[in-house]
């Protein structure tokens, strides 16, 4: 569905990303992983037109998108969440997810003087379904919370709820999991899971916890140093001895702090 | 004005109104005893809607029935259009010269006892080429007086043969001229017209030029003509030459005798004037019998002018006596006060030099 | 039982002139000891340590280190007492390089720090490839890394750490982790708020878990991590 | 012989006074910039700040003066700079204590401190001029040139004079100076970067043992040291009228933007920039020309590329285009 | 509860302040203030539009309410003949050629590729246009300006009636405010605002120094009104019958007449104005501008084209200062270009909105009634607090007498203090954003 082909992005004399090519098929949950600074929110952010790529393409579903601004990503129906949670701080919990759908008529200038009747019609609708992703992220009670004040796991939710607030073609996770309660990040892998299943939605998961990796996703890539360092299943990138080496690691050496 | 770009000359002005309503309210001869109380409003000098916000708050407020005012061309103009028109009050403006103002629709109640600029850029004009001056350079500064003074200046000059090399504004108060001098500089000229303000922008052009040795000699107009000038710069104009609205010597220094003491420098430009400006308003209204606009409007002229008992500055007192016995004055206060055309000062100019870092008046015109 | 060397007692407090966020609220630590805290999101875990750290109202209950009450104390005087603390979010100087990001850990220390400062990138080497880079262009992970590095530097008498492993990768939590343990056992006390739960669980000596501001469980980490219903709750099954 | 004496013009007019013109707004824009930088603010009242601190620098001056106290050829002024620094620090951290001091605690967002220091400007000026009017104050004494006109057509035998005044002379070196020594300070030291630090995340200073009140202290002084250089420098070299200082504000502000808010090196930069444009475009080339240029060529006209009416708006479209090609100045400033 | 009381406590508070006036000094200076409070209104409601609801930093205020004011000029004043004569059609052309060149120049920078022959070919048409204009132009400039230059020497206006220049006045500034946002609105911040103040300082210096166009700083008077004029109605029988039936001489009445008149004008124009801006942000629209201004970011990779969004809002808040120009131009009955100075024209009008309430459009006007009035207020109050200081001194007295004549000064003192004292209290203006 979307396919990355010898993309660089360079900041200055460092290469971030340094010639990755992948491909995600549609209806996947694809899974990226990789070492710290490896790329992969350097990647998202090219992809998703926050940077423009030094050089290389990207295509969704054929179509050159490289380097497409941001917002009519979004109209094409490529959606991504930011793993330094970007909540709109001064509005509440509910109006963060409300502003969301696109084509809104309340949007429009004219329509806000001489459309109020159908303003309120839609508004009415969109409420409903915020109030809706609202309870499914546990959060219901923080509708009417500023933004900006509440937890910095419910920040992350809300940067999830977001991405459920309109129908997406492929959804671009940035590590959701980090800082989220366990618990509530099955019931989020298990949202992930239906997403995909029952409205085809295309997901691709950044994300260091294995457990959740493993639940979600199939394949996954795994990056290192601005490059594709293995890809496939987890067991087979698991198995992986770069992988295993850079990323993995041999597990924690003082298991139980006791010995002391 | 007491705010704004002229707020340091006009600080010399409202005290001197102030000493003509002092002098005629101590006499206690006005209309028979009534004690006059001036009440100041800050124009802003640039603030056209703070000007008028100030003077319709001293007119319907404080009900005053004459204006001494106001201080730069353009809020005045909006002062008479919006206020002063409307209700019908007098206003003397002691130092608003653009020639604009000649032909502003005023109902008669609109005078000023300083010279519309359009005269004195003839007369700067004919000095110079008196002097065998045929090329000069201008700088004015970028507002409706001096660039209304360039214009009657460069008008006048080219008429009578002489060229000017480049007429180019500076904005007042601002933090450097260089890029100013630097273009007179290269046009030449044989002397640099400064048509400024001394304690603004043409002290620092002519500070400028003189450092950067642009121009040794300047030809200097009314603005920039005090004790501050020859106090700023002293010898290294020696050879400049200027000219500014005064009676005459003795005039000048009656003046300064009787000013001196009060809390302002007399010899700053507008100061007698002012004083002018107030005496102009209350002899009328002694003469009107009336402190009614309305009804004084018309005497303005009469005072001002001969036939009559000439007055100096100081014989307010005397004034009042003769007007109230039914008599007839001249007005020449401080200045030689004679109102021509739609009520503005005819304009006696003194003609000065700097010789040895002291201000010689050379004669009059 | 003697009192512990840090402990925030039954603190009830909020943010401002706001509701109370913190009912009740106790969590200790002991000398050498590692103390997690866990609990859902928005539990008020955060702001129990910021509590204990100083930076918002604590109405009632008290915070005492080493048996003083230091309650009233501003943050600042509380890290010349030395308490270090990660924050949760906005834990590093953005338009600092990474040394000086360290640098200003070892603010208040007049001793060479350079060692101390070795003993960082030894720990994290990436921060020594990126030490002139601004921090602010540092990975999510490797920003953490700055940060628990910056308070390191502080050589504290107790370490108080907001999810220090949120998004580093497997291999630099376990080495954080042994890191952890290791400066436990030089003495320091260690508190830290943890959603990698069961990890961390696994190498503390207390846990405690929040739900809405209270205490609801607290325990040796085994004891938790045994716990059929914390388990569910919190640690995902 | 010629080609010298275009050389010569072109310094006289254009190169001498630019530079002297750049080192007076690059002294200025250190100030703006490290408030900046630090407080995170853009503080209007400085350009009042200026004039408070040269007005101190004046009255001390003049009592020197009649003390008969000189400095040879240096002006005396240069002897009141201390005290002058001194008091004006004593009032800009008076003014913190009682007004900027709230507003930290509240964590209000920078307009509101612009707003403040707009408040604050305000009552500077009255300030000001309440106590030394409204009108122009000389207090230059000592050498007035270093080289001067006259000397130097005598020395070299040019038709084009060449002046360099002594207080430009000690503008651009005390500019210089205060440049290094200000990056040397925030850099290297470590008060300097704890000043960084602060303006960074004040939090996490907090949390780093950090005393914020030492770092805003520290750094009105600096500002109070700086804005009183500037001040008695401008003072001197032109004169000394309390309006001059708030129209000197605008440029101010546009070198340290042009340079990069935040950034001291970039104050520099930016000084010379608006300096250099503001001179080079409006001039009249025609006198360098005349003299660069065989005789054949000789220019009719003055050209001229840009009437001086146009000076300000020189200098400020320079300054939108060096934006638009790098958005936060020369030598990346900051944004908030 | 408090703050739902916040707004008419205040606004009555204001009212009552405008009824002392009245009471004390009198109506007239009442409705003086009240008129330019409505216009300072408007003022403080475009720019809160711009700051307080889309966080766009505009310190360039001053500009586009002058382009408001050239748009009263421009269509009320009766056209120069001789003029337009003289060289009205050349300089049209000039203008129109330079504007061409600018438009060739853009084509050629978005067609060409990057690179020396690009940046030559953009100097090659720019500097030619250029020249070409002021070839073209100078002269026939230079016979307008020379045609009777103390009372005209401009080409003068369309001599339509002047109301119609408030729709044209935002039209030009909307103009010039959409040119200055497609090349200045990526900058950020405080960036903005100093590319903003640069460019009214620009817009001041052509007023300044074009003097065909508008006199420049010899200024344009006696802009025909809407209303009658005063000496007009004191002359009308009815008007004086009218006014005696109310008890009132025929001087005051017509001044207040014309005041009141003004006043209902400017009225309704701060109404709609209102109604439109208090609909758009309470709105999807507002809460998308607020999303915008909370996290650009976030909103761009949430579909929103924030680029779009801000040029729209810059330029209608730019239009409303347009109007608010050209209605103070047509109060005023005058163009002094001399007269626009920031201090005045801009940083006041952002006091007005951060004192009322940024954010807030009911805020935003409030703030514009009462700074304006304490404005104009506060400067017999800097004197009566001056006399109060000085009473204890005896008369003549060297301080006394250094004190007095500081008064003037007080006013800016006292103006600040007001501020801060103001600031200090309601950080967050007197009616915040919810
Ligand atoms: N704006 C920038 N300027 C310079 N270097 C940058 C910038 N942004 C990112 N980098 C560098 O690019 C590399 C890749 O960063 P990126 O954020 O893509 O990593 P990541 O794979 O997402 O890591 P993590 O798992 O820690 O989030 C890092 O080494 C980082 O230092
Ligand atoms: N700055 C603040 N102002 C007001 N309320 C706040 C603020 N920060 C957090 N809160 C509220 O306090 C509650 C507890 O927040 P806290 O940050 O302590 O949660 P947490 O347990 O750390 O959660 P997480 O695991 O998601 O980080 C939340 O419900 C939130 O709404
Ligand atoms: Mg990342
Ligand atoms: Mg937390």
């Amino acid at each position: 569905m979307i396919k990355v082909e010898n993309l660089h992005k360079h900041f200055g004399g460092f290469h971030a990303v340094d010639g990755a090519s992948l491909e995600i098929a549609e209806g996947s949950i694809t899974g990226l992983i990789g070492p710290n600074g490896a790329g992969k929110t350097t990647l998202f952010n090219v992809i998703a037109g926050v940077h423009a790529p030094t050089s290389g393409r990207v295509t969704l579903k054929g179509e050159d998108i490289t380097g497409l601004p941001p917002h009519e990503l979004f109209h094409k129906g490529v959606l991504r969440t930011f793993q330094i949670a970007h909540e709109f701080s001064s509005m509440t919990c509910r109006e963060n997810l409300m502003m969301v759908p696109a084509g809104q008529s309340g949007e429009t200038l004219w329509n806000t003087w001489f459309g109020r009747k159908k303003i309120a019609e839609e508004e009415e609708a969109l409420r409903a379904k915020a109030d809706e992703v609202l309870e499914f992220l546990t959060i219901s009670h923080l509708a009417d919370h500023k933004a900006g004040q509440v937890s910095g796991g419910q920040k992350k939710l809300l940067e999830l709820g977001r991405t459920m607030m309109v129908d997406a073609k492929i959804v671009f996770l940035d590590e959701v999991g980090a800082g989220v309660n366990r618990t509530l990040l099955n019931t989020i892998g298990d949202a992930i899971i239906r997403l995909n299943k029952e409205r085809g939605y295309t997901f691709v998961v950044i994300e260091h916890d294995m457990d959740f990796i493993g639940r979600l996703c199939d394949p996954v890539i795994c990056m290192a140093e601005g490059k594709v360092l293995a890809e496939g299943t987890l067991e087979e990138i698991k198995a992986n001895e770069h992988v295993i080496e850079a990323y993995l690691g041999t597990g924690l050496k003082n298991k139980q702090k006791g010995a002391a | 004005g007491f705010t704004g770009p002229i707020e340091s000359t006009v600080a010399h002005m409202g005290p001197a109104a102030d000493l003509a309503i002092k002098e005629v309210s101590d006499s206690g001869k006005l209309l028979g005893g009534a004690t006059v109380t001036p009440v100041h409003g800050d124009t802003g000098c640039i603030d056209s809607a703070g000007a008028v916000a100030a003077t319709e708050r001293l007119v319907t407020a404080d009900g005053v029935k004459g204006i001494v005012g106001g201080d730069c061309s353009g809020v005045t103009g909006a002062m008479l259009q919006n206020v002063a028109r409307p209700n019908g009050v007098v206003m003397i403006s002691p130092s608003a010269t653009s020639p604009g103002l000649t032909t502003a629709e005023d109902d008669g109640l609109f005078f000023r006892t300083a010279p519309s600029d359009a005269r004195q850029g003839k007369i700067m004009a004919d000095i110079m080429m008196d002097q065998g001056i045929e090329s000069a350079a201008v700088t004015y500064t970028n507002n409706d007086y001096g660039k209304g003074l360039a214009d009657a200046f460069q008008a006048a000059y080219e008429a009578a043969g002489g060229t000017v090399t480049l007429s180019a504004p500076h904005e007042d108060g601002k933090a450097d001229y260089s890029a100013e001098i630097g273009a007179l500089a290269s046009a030449g000229g044989d002397r640099l017209v400064v048509a400024g303000y001394v304690d603004q922008g043409g002290s620092g052009m002519v500070r400028a030029a003189l450092d950067s040795g642009a121009f040794d000699t300047f030809q200097f107009v009314d603005g920039m003509i005090s004790d501050k000038l020859i106090e700023n710069f002293g010898a290294e104009i020696d050879g400049s030459a200027g000219q500014h609205p005064s009676p005459s010597p003795e005039l000048a220094a009656r003046f300064k005798e009787i000013a001196g003491g009060n809390g302002f420098e007399p010899t700053y430009a507008f100061a007698p004037e002012s004083y002018d400006a107030a005496a102009l308003i209350l002899l009328a209204m002694q003469a009107a019998g009336s402190s009614e606009p309305a009804d004084y409007k018309s005497k303005v002229m009469e005072v001002a002018n001969a036939p009559g008992e000439p007055i100096q500055a100081g014989e307010l007192a005397k004034a009042l006596d003769i007007l109230a016995a039914g008599g007839d004055i001249d007005y020449i206060g401080a200045t030689g006060v004679e109102l021509v055309g739609p009520g503005e000062a005819a304009g006696n100019y003194r003609e000065m030099t700097v010789e040895g870092g002291m201000d010689k008046t050379v004669g009059f015109r | 039982m003697s009192e512990p060397f840090l402990i925030g007692d039954s603190m009830t407090g909020g943010y401002g002139n706001g509701p109370d966020i913190l009912h009740d609220c106790t969590v200790a630590v002991e000398k050498g000891e590692i103390a997690v805290i866990v609990g859902p999101n928005g539990a008020g875990k955060s702001t129990a340590m910021k509590a204990v750290f100083g930076m918002l109202d604590v109405r009632q209950g008290a915070v005492r280190l080493d048996g003083e009450d230091i309650t009233n104390l501003s943050p600042q005087d509380r890290v010349l007492k030395g308490m270090g603390f990660v924050p949760q979010n906005n834990n590093i100087f953005t338009s600092m390089t990474v040394e000086e990001n360290l640098e200003m850990g070892a603010f208040i220390r007049t001793d060479d720090f350079s060692e101390t400062m070795e003993q960082v990138y030894h720990l994290f080497p990436i921060l020594r490839e990126k030490r002139q880079q601004q921090a602010g262009e540092l990975s999510g992970g490797q920003r953490q890394q700055v940060a628990v590095g910056r308070a390191l530097m502080t050589q504290p008498k107790v370490l108080m750490l907001d999810e220090p492993t949120a998004g580093v990768s497997p291999i630099v939590m376990d080495e954080l982790f042994d890191r952890i343990i290791e400066v436990a056992r030089t003495g320091i006390p260690i508190l830290m708020v943890e959603q990698n739960a069961r990890q961390a669980l696994e190498i503390a000596d207390k846990g405690y878990v929040l739900v809405q501001g209270r205490n609801a469980y607290t325990g040796t980490g085994q004891e938790l991590l045994a716990d059929p219903e914390v388990r569910k709750s919190f640690l995902g099954g | 012989m010629d080609t010298l004496n275009a050389l010569v013009a072109f310094s006289n007019f254009v190169a001498i006074p630019a530079v002297a013109y750049g080192s007076q707004l690059a002294l200025g824009a250190l100030g703006v910039t490290l408030v900046y930088g630090v407080l995170r603010f853009s503080n209007f009242a400085h350009g009042d700040t200026m004039a408070f601190g040269a007005m101190i620098v004046v009255l001390l001056t003049w009592l020197l003066q009649s003390w008969g106290v000189s400095l040879g050829p240096l002006p005396t002024a240069l002897l009141a700079l201390p005290v002058g620094i001194i008091v004006t620090a004593g009032l800009l951290v008076a003014t913190d204590q009682l007004v900027y001091r709230f507003y930290r605690k509240h964590k209000s967002p920078p307009v509101i401190f612009l707003i403040v220091s707009l408040g604050v400007m305000f009552i500077m000026n009255g300030l000001v001029r309440f106590v030394i009017g409204p009108g122009d104050q000389r207090f230059f004494d000592g050498q007035r040139f270093i080289v001067s006109v006259r000397e130097f057509k005598a020395m070299t035998g040019l038709r084009e004079g060449l002046a360099i005044k002594t207080t430009q002379g000690l503008t651009v070196v005390t500019a210089v100076i205060v440049v290094a020594v200000l990056f040397w300070f925030l850099n290297k030291t470590r008060t300097g970067k704890s000043m960084r630090a602060y303006s960074d995340n004040e939090d996490l200073a907090l949390l780093s043992g950090i005393n914020p009140e030492r770092v805003v202290l520290v750094t009105w002084l600096i500002v109070a040291a700086l804005a009183t250089v500037a001040g008695a420098l401008y003072g001197l070299d032109k004169s000394f009228k309390p309006f001059v200082y708030f129209q000197l504000l605008l440029p101010v502000f546009a070198s340290a933007i042009v340079g990069g808010l935040g950034n001291p090196v970039g104050a520099i930069a930016g000084g010379f920039v608006i300096a250099f444009s503001e001179v080079t475009v409006t001039y009249a080339w025609k006198k360098v020309l005349v003299y660069a240029l065989p005789d054949q060529w000789e220019p009719s006209g003055l050209m001229q590329l840009l009437t001086t009416d146009y000076k300000f708006a020189v200098s400020f479209v320079i300054l939108v285009i060096v934006l638009l090609f790098r958005p936060t100045g020369l030598f990346r400033g900051k944004a908030l | 509860m408090i703050d739902r009381l916040r707004a008419p406590i205040f606004f009555a508070l204001v009212a009552g302040a405008l009824l002392w006036t009245g009471l004390n000094q009198s109506w007239n200076t009442a409705l003086v203030i009240f008129n330019m409070g409505l216009i300072s209104a408007v003022m403080s409601l475009g720019v809160n539009l711009q700051w307080g609801i889309a966080g766009l930093l505009n310190v360039g205020i001053m500009g586009f309410v002058a382009l408001g004011g050239l748009a009263a000029v421009l269509i009320a004043m009766p056209p120069v003949k001789e003029a337009w004569n003289a060289g009205g059609g050349a300089i049209l052309l000039g203008l129109a050629i330079g504007a061409a060149s600018i438009a060739i120049a853009a084509t050629a920078y978005r067609r060409m590729h990057k690179g020396l022959l690009r940046g030559l070919a953009l100097v090659v048409i720019l500097v030619g246009g250029f020249y070409l204009t002021r070839i073209i132009a100078t002269p026939a400039i230079k016979a307008v300006e020379a045609i009777n230059p103390a009372s005209t020497g401009y080409l003068g206006g369309l001599g339509w009636p002047v109301l119609i220049a408030w729709p044209v006045g935002g039209l030009m500034a909307a103009g010039a405010a959409w040119v200055i946002g497609k090349t200045a609105l990526g900058l950020r911040s405080d960036y903005l605002a100093i590319a903003t103040l640069g460019i009214s300082e620009i817009i001041i210096a052509v007023l300044k120094n074009e003097d065909w166009l508008s006199r420049g700083v010899k200024n344009v008077i006696g802009i025909p009104r809407p209303l009658p004029y005063e000496v007009d109605l004191q002359k009308d029988a009815g008007f004086i019958e009218q006014a005696a039936s109310l008890g009132l001489d025929p001087v005051t009445a017509s001044t207040l007449y014309v005041k009141l008149g003004y006043g209902i004008l400017f009225a309704v124009v701060l109404l709609i104005l209102l109604w439109l801006a208090q609909n758009a942000l309470n709105s999807p629209w507002g809460r998308m501008m607020r999303a915008i201004r909370d996290n650009e970011v976030a909103a761009r990779a949430m579909g929103k084209n924030v680029t779009a969004r801000h040029l729209q809002i810059f330029v209608l808040g730019s239009a409303i200062c347009g109007i608010a120009g050209a209605m103070m131009t047509t109060l005023d009955a005058q163009l002094t270009p001399s007269s626009y100075q920031p201090l005045r024209y801009t940083f006041l009008i952002w006091v007005m909105v951060i004192v009322g309430g940024s954010g807030n459009n009911l805020g935003a006007v409030l703030g514009g009634f009462l700074v304006w009035f304490l404005w104009v207020q506060v400067e017999p109050f800097g004197q009566f607090l001056m006399g109060v200081i000085t009473s204890p001194l005896s008369d003549g007295s060297f301080l006394k007498e250094h004190l007095q004549a500081g008064a003037a000064h007080m006013r800016l003192l006292t103006m600040g203090l007001f501020l801060l004292l103001m600031l200090r209290f309601n950080p967050k203006g007197l009616i915040p954003e919810k």
